[in-house]
């Protein structure tokens, strides 16, 4: 290995919003051929130094050097146009465009000016398949699962980046294989000398492909370390500034599945065009973990479920009566409820206060004759600010203002908020930090104590295992075989998801 | 298959055969090539007016200063032709550079002061309508033997069609903005603003000088349509257009582009604008209704129109999707 | 016998009684009448004459919008034959064999007559407000023109406050409310000079509601004729209107059917401007119109 | 339930060491809109001196600024509905083809043998409702983009009202209902205590029932809204009926300010006055927030231009050229960068705002 080159260096970066200092004086070390991890709990600033390094905020003060000059990027065109690449936290792409387009934005192929569609439609094609996705690319990209998008989202990424390629929560909707492909890519281009920064909450993964770390907390450098220097317990610490309380890995749940009666029954459930024929069964105070690839048809069985799409067959029972769904406010009036996956579009409601966010869903039930007095709305956030630790100045705040994972958090409240006898969750942890994932998983556990019966669509298998007390394995929209007891370990269901 | 994304086109297209073929089938003369180029012909500045509000509305935004526009750039023509003596060409060469700096503040406005398009294009109208009242309240007539060529100008077609000068504008026009919303960087940009101009933003798109272009161009073509309209009227009149971008906006949105943008094809407005006509001309041909009658018929039309269109193209793609599904 | 009429529109009672009467004419002599609503946009009434071409009518009547920008289609209508009558409105051609004949009052005169008439009343000395129509409408600018050719010979009348109400009773009273406030409560105004009636019924309601007296303490002239003026005229509300006939169809059906017959001496202007009518019949006029 | 770890508590108040709570406060959202109307009224008072003067005549109120206020009536009627409607993302342009069927059926039924007031009354404010569901029905549940949705009524609905009244203005002598629009109470003329009445009431019924913050919610994300399990269909068929009904209260008041109904004229274009106002109070076309009081400012703002343009005596043809340019003005004035950029041009006046 040569001596590695300086490609990009932030000195002395402070970023502020109102009410915030989001960022004090912040370096950053970039090496060519590198991947460099930027690490923090939610809300440390890490998508926002992103952003004021590729130009997409402008920055409070502070400098920026690319291959050793100073410079500054006025949007992300420009940063783009200089070799810095960057696929953001959320994706960021076109719902409306096709995948080809969104993939070539701004860089069609083009003959006599024209762009040429059936070449590009090609290129995308290929593309795609350095990542095994064989999909229609000319469908819009609404079609698609999140999953999808954000691997289209990396390709895009990783098409066009020339010196430096910058991931911010790449993996945060992806399972194990993808990562593992995406990891290869990564590879392939630090041995091209492209330096990489990747943002992730998860540990192993830091550990798997990073050369080098720098941490935030709280808008501040905590240090920039090697890899392979730093246990995980420090990098913790470093992250926390505190030691994490370690799990107690217990298997309570199962104990109390086995003699409860059953709440949810779903008896050959079908939805036209994307669900067969899934049966399952959900017991009062159990939880059930659905496991499978990208469009399994995991996130649709929560659908189906919470009354998004309309069966077209089968037949659900909740506690003991058939249930007719029209509208998810039917399911919430039986006492379910689903945080859904997509946290921007189906879940926040941006310009709204945290506090309205969260208690809207109780508001809901009541109906809006029956308005909850300020004063308890007030009581409700602060509670649940203070229990699931969301960093914020007030409950008044925008939610659209917060980081990725305090938006997760709120919404994880709302539905807490009112109690629900099933709580549908789709990918609650994405996108949390592990201090907080610790006190999710936690929650979820004494959730289940409590009574309330849980499904839980995962990527993270241990998360799976670790509270479930039933996985459901999905493969093309089928069940293909239920795990308990100890077979349900994460080898196990890997073998089925892969196997069926 | 088919590809579903056409489907409302086609569907359109299909009513709006329907509704001729009923006309037809009613009055003499109507299923005939003289009222098919007539379509073209008088509602030449609306085509192209609509084709610069697909544009805007595609990319998210509006235009309401269009109308106005139209009848500021007639005035104009109507003063520098009739009492300043230019030759109209040279008041072409003036007006429509003109408007396209009219539509670029009113871009800037939009984009640098973050003002929303539809209260910006509305003081558009405003202004322009104030400065073509200001210009001359009375209607001024255009006497000049380059505006009789034009007249003359054109082809016959059998059974006493006629295609003009200002149809053939409006052709070159339509053609040069499907090239240019379909296979050019900027048509990809201006989706892609319509869209999510965040992310737009993030992927590196020119949102800014995208934008201004966006308004300039719209401006422009409702010049271009304030000169067509002096060709079919020979006079400029500042209280043209009235509430013409009401039309241009429903033709727009009748030919299946949505007003949230990021969404829509050219071609479907076209055939929103001759739909529209269509019902004009129907209306015409009957000749029974009654000023009230008239506006409740066209409401009633419109409306099944666009229920049928709405039913008919949810039910299609239903059984499409059902029908792949079970295939696949 | 199928005649096209092309209507401006409906945005007037006058209108709305001008197109009625062209129908019940239409219906009584047995001609079956392709009428078009153009809703104040002239391009809709261009297409409507060309529909009418397409349709090979025997004869087309076009109230038009605007004066200007006919010849084009005049000249398609003579292509084909069709003899062409243009009523209430002037059209400017270069040629006048382009229409048959035009039915229209002079809204010059009417300006000039109720200024005229105002000025004998006050002996040439009078502050007034005016109410002006749609801002570049004809009927507007030319009756405000023949109002102010007259004025200008008396150096002691003058117009102080001049706004446009848009033709509309609401709008009147709106802007006569804001004059009143302007000029010290009405007490420097000698006389109001509306546009057409409806304005002016709308301003009397706001001089009444200033506690003021119509007709009396502020001189109240129009144009037009609706039964509401006359009304108000009979109560003593309002002074002077000059009217302007809707009855239009008659006229133009008996010069189109004089044409079909082989009659090629038609006059090109049939001046039907109305008389000025005071207080002093309003009482027996109002009492015939609505007898009608 | 509520576990608290030792050292939770510190930790959290060093992670909101930076933030500084309280910033942005909303009043600012009024400050500039008032600004705007104050300047307004200052123009006045230069163009005519005695502008502010009121006096009282007969028992009422008697002024320029009581016209303003008496003006602004219909349109601030229409505004308080359109604030709804663009707070869920909507938009209604039916509102003045809607006040013109109001005007003429009431008219029309005033004109049968004595009806009582209160029936004209309720028969009229039925048809807004009326008039209102079928635009609601058509965008919430046939999924009709609004502009257009509503723009069919815009047409064909003041068709239906020149087919009521046959194309005429019909008149009527009834000076109970005239009393709506030019009667007074207390001082001040009937139409003000209308809006008044009809802002307090809206107010209660959105603010202190959860009604006004679904709304909000529906216009920000609406499907978020459905899946956390608010109506959001029912709740635009709400605000389109209210914005009918209010719609239909304006109708009555221009009616019965002529005592007559104008088919034809009523409303014409008020439509665009209303959002216009809507959009001056600071609300987003594309849904979110919405504040009654800033659109009513919106609508004051609106009536003192036009009553400052009747005022200063300038010809009429340039009343749109001055309306064209105030509303770019004020619009420019609520724009942070804008104010910005005048700020670093105008240093005294940043020195004057740092002080
Ligand atoms: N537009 C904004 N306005 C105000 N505050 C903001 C804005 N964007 C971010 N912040 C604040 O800046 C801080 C840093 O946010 P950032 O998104 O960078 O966190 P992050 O480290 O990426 O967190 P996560 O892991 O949850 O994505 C947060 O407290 C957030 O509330
Ligand atoms: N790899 C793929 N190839 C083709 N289509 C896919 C793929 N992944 C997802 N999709 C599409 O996305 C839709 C949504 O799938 P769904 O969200 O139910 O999957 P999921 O099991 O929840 O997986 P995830 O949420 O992790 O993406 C599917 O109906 C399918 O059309
Ligand atoms: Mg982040
Ligand atoms: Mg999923």
């Amino acid at each position: 290995m040569t001596t590695p080159s300086l490609v990009l260096e932030l000195k002395q970066v402070c970023k502020h919003f109102p009410g915030v200092k989001a960022l004090q004086n912040v370096d950053l070390r970039l090496f060519a051929g590198e991947v460099h991890a930027l690490l923090g709990e939610n809300g440390a600033g890490k998508s926002t130094l992103i952003k004021v390094m590729t130009g997409a905020l402008a920055k409070s003060s502070g400098d920026i050097y690319f291959n050793g000059q100073q410079c500054h990027f006025a949007s992300p065109a420009a940063a783009q146009r200089a070799g810095i690449s960057t696929v953001y936290q959320e994706v960021n792409l076109l719902p409306n465009l096709s995948v080809a387009q969104n993939l070539f934005l701004g860089h069609e192929p083009r003959r006599f000016g024209l762009i040429q569609h059936k070449k590009m439609q090609q290129q995308a094609q290929q593309l795609l398949l350095r990542f095994k996705l064989n999909i229609d690319v000319t469908a819009p990209l609404a079609q698609y699962s999140v999953a999808v998008q954000q691997l289209i989202a990396i390709a895009r990424g990783v098409a066009m980046s020339a010196k430096v390629l910058v991931l911010d929560e790449p993996t945060a909707s992806l399972d194990s294989s993808e990562v593992q492909m995406l990891f290869d890519v990564m590879r392939q281009l630090r041995e091209q000398g492209v330096a990489i920064v990747f943002i992730t909450h998860f540990l192993e993964q830091v550990y798997q492909i990073s050369d080098r770390i720098t941490v935030l907390r709280n808008g501040s450098k905590v240090g920039e370390y090697l890899t392979a220097d730093l246990p995980r317990s420090q990098l913790i610490e470093a992250m926390l500034g505190k030691e994490l309380q370690q799990l107690t890995q217990q298997q309570a749940a199962t104990a109390v599945a086995k003699q409860a009666e059953p709440l949810l029954v779903l008896q050959q459930i079908s939805v036209k065009g994307s669900l067969s024929d899934i049966s399952l069964t959900v017991a009062k105070g159990q939880a059930v973990g659905l496991a499978g690839l990208l469009g399994s048809g995991r996130t649709e069985v929560c659908r189906a479920v919470y009354g998004v799409d309309v069966l077209s067959g089968g037949e659900i029972q909740f506690g003991g009566k058939t249930l007719t769904l029209q509208q998810p406010a039917d399911a919430i009036k039986a006492g379910i409820a689903l945080c859904p996956e997509e946290r921007k579009t189906e879940g926040i409601i941006g310009p709204l206060s945290i506090r309205e966010n969260i208690m809207l869903a109780l508001q809901a039930r009541r109906g809006w004759w029956r308005y909850l007095p300020v004063k308890q709305q007030q009581q409700l956030a602060a509670f649940y600010i203070d229990k699931l630790q969301i960093a914020t100045p007030d409950a008044d705040k925008p939610i659209e203002q917060l980081s990725g994972g305090n938006q997760q958090k709120v919404i994880l409240a709302r539905w807490l908020a009112i109690n629900p006898q099933l709580l549908i969750l789709d990918e609650p942890t994405r996108g949390i930090d592990i201090g907080a994932h610790a006190e999710i998983v936690l929650l979820i556990k004494s959730l289940c104590q409590q009574g309330m019966s849980l499904l839980v669509t995962s990527s993270e298998l241990e998360e799976l295992v670790a509270f479930a007390g039933k996985v459901v394995v999905l493969r093309d929209r089928q069940k293909v075989t239920e795990l308990s007891g100890d077979n349900m370990t994460a080898q196990h269901i890997m073998q089925a998801i892969a196997e069926g | 298959m088919m590809s579903l994304r056409y489907l409302p086109l086609w569907i359109t297209a299909a009513l709006l055969c329907l509704l001729f073929g009923i006309g037809g089938w009613q009055f003499d003369g109507f299923a005939s090539l003289a009222v098919v180029s007539n379509l073209f012909s008088d509602n030449a500045f609306l085509l192209i007016v609509a084709l610069g509000m697909t544009l805007v509305i595609i990319s998210g935004g509006i235009d309401l200063s269009v109308g106005a526009v139209i009848a500021l750039s007639g005035v104009a023509t109507g003063l520098l032709i009739s009492q300043y003596q230019w030759h109209p060409l040279t008041a072409f060469a003036l007006i429509v550079p003109a408007a396209a700096l009219f539509g670029a503040l009113m871009g800037v406005l939009i984009h640098v002061y973050k003002l929303q398009p539809f209260i910006v294009t509305l003081a558009g109208m405003f202004l322009a309508r104030g400065l073509a009242t200001t210009l001359s309240e009375e209607s001024i007539a255009i006497d000049h033997s380059f505006y009789d060529a034009i007249a003359e100008f054109g082809f016959a077609l059998p059974g006493g069609g006629w295609v003009g000068a200002s149809t053939m504008i409006f052709m070159v026009l339509l053609v040069l903005v499907i090239m240019l919303m379909h296979y050019s960087r900027f048509g990809a940009c201006v989706y892609a603003i319509g869209g999510n101009s965040q992310s737009a933003q993030l992927m590196g798109v020119p949102v800014a000088s995208t934008t201004i272009a966006i308004y300039a161009l719209s401006s422009v073509l409702a010049a271009l349509a304030g000169i067509v309209f002096t060709f079919y009227t020979f006079s400029g009149y500042a209280l043209a257009g009235v509430g013409m971008e009401l039309d241009a906006i429903a033709a727009v949105v009748i030919g299946g582009t949505l007003l949230t943008g990021g969404s829509g094809f050219v071609i479907g407005t076209v055939l929103g604008v001759l739909l529209m006509g269509v019902i004009q001309t129907y209306i015409i041909f009957d000749g029974s209704l009654s000023s009230w009658w008239t506006k409740i018929v066209i409401g009633l039309l419109l409306f099944g129109f666009i229920v049928l269109q709405k039913v008919l193209s949810r039910r299609t793609a239903l059984t499409t999707v059902a029908g792949s599904t079970a295939h696949g | 016998t199928t005649i096209g009429f092309s209507q401006v529109g409906s945005e007037s009672g006058w209108r709305s009684s001008f197109s009625e009467s062209v129908k019940r004419e239409a219906s009584a002599r047995n001609i079956e009448l392709k009428f078009a609503d153009a809703q104040q946009k002239q391009e809709n009434q261009i297409r409507a004459v060309r529909g009418f071409i397409a349709q090979r009518v025997d004869a087309i009547i076009i109230a038009p919008v605007v004066e200007t920008g006919w010849a084009p289609v005049l000249r398609e209508a003579k292509r084909a034959r069709i003899p062409v009558v243009i009523v209430d409105r002037n059209v400017q051609v270069n040629d006048d064999s382009l229409y048959l004949t035009r039915i229209a009052s002079d809204f010059t005169e009417e300006g000039r007559k109720i200024a005229n008439w105002l000025m004998q009343k006050t002996d040439g000395k009078c502050n007034i407000v005016e109410l002006q129509g749609t801002v570049g409408a004809t009927a507007a600018i030319d009756r405000a023109k023949g109002f102010n050719e007259v004025l200008s010979a008396h150096p002691n009348a003058k117009i102080i406050r001049s706004q446009t109400a848009e033709f509309t009773r609401s709008k009147g009273k709106e802007v006569m409310e804001s004059f009143l406030k302007a000029e010290q409560g009405g007490r420097n105004i000698c006389a109001l000079w509306a546009h057409n009636d409806e304005m002016a019924l709308g301003a009397i309601q706001a001089i009444k509601e200033a506690g003021l007296k119509p007709g009396q303490d502020i001189l109240v002239v129009a144009v037009d004729g609706v039964p509401d003026y006359f009304k108000a005229m009979a109560d003593g509300e309002a002074n002077a209107t000059v009217e302007l006939d809707p009855h239009l169809g008659g006229p133009a059906f008996d010069v189109i059917a004089a044409y079909l017959n082989g009659d090629k001496d038609i006059a090109k202007y049939i001046n039907n401007t109305g008389e000025l009518f005071s207080q002093d019949t309003a009482a027996a006029e109002y009492q015939q119109r609505t007898n009608k | 339930m509520k576990q608290t770890q030792p050292c939770a508590d510190t930790l959290q108040q060093a992670r909101l060491a930076r933030y500084s709570p309280g910033s942005t406060k909303a009043s600012a959202r009024y400050l500039w809109p008032l600004a705007a109307l104050i300047l307004l009224l200052a123009v006045n008072l230069l163009l005519d001196a005695s502008f502010f003067q009121l006096s009282f005549q007969d028992g009422r109120l008697y002024g320029s600024l009581i016209d303003i206020l008496n003006r602004s009536a219909p349109v601030a009627l229409l505004a308080i509905g359109m604030s709804l409607v663009i707070a869920t993302g909507g938009i209604d342009l039916s509102v003045g083809a809607v006040m013109a069927i109001a005007g003429s059926i009431c008219a029309n039924l005033l004109l049968q043998a004595d009806l009582p007031l209160a029936l004209v009354i309720a028969a009229g404010l039925a048809t807004g409702i009326a008039a209102g569901l079928i635009n609601g029905t058509l965008v919430s549940y046939l999924k009709i983009q609004p502009i257009v949705a509503t723009l069919l009524l815009m047409v064909a609905g003041r068709g239906v009202a020149q087919l009521i009244n046959q194309g005429q203005i019909v008149t009527f002598l009834r000076p109970d209902f005239a009393w709506l629009g030019s009667g007074s109470w207390l001082g001040l003329p009937l139409p003000v205590w209308l809006v008044i009445a009809m802002f307090g009431l809206s107010q209660l019924l959105l603010r202190r029932t959860a009604l006004g913050l679904f709304i909000e919610a529906v216009g920000c994300n609406a499907t978020a809204s459905r899946y956390l399990g608010i109506n959001d269909k029912a709740i635009k068929l709400f605000v389109y009926a209210f914005a009918g009904f209010c719609a239909a209260l304006a109708g009555m008041i221009s009616a019965a300010d002529i005592q007559g109904s104008d088919a034809n004229n009523a409303g014409l274009w008020l439509e665009l006055d209303a959002i216009l106002a809507v959009v001056i109070g600071g609300a987003a076309l594309s849904g979110g927030r919405f504040s009654l009081l800033l659109s009513v400012i919106g609508v004051l703002i609106i009536q003192s231009l036009s009553t400052t343009i009747i005022v200063s005596g300038l010809p009429a043809k340039f009343n749109l050229l001055i309306k064209a340019l105030v509303v770019l003005l004020v619009l420019l004035l609520q724009s942070d960068k804008f104010r910005r950029q005048l700020s670093s041009v105008l240093p005294k006046w940043r020195k004057g705002g740092q002080a």
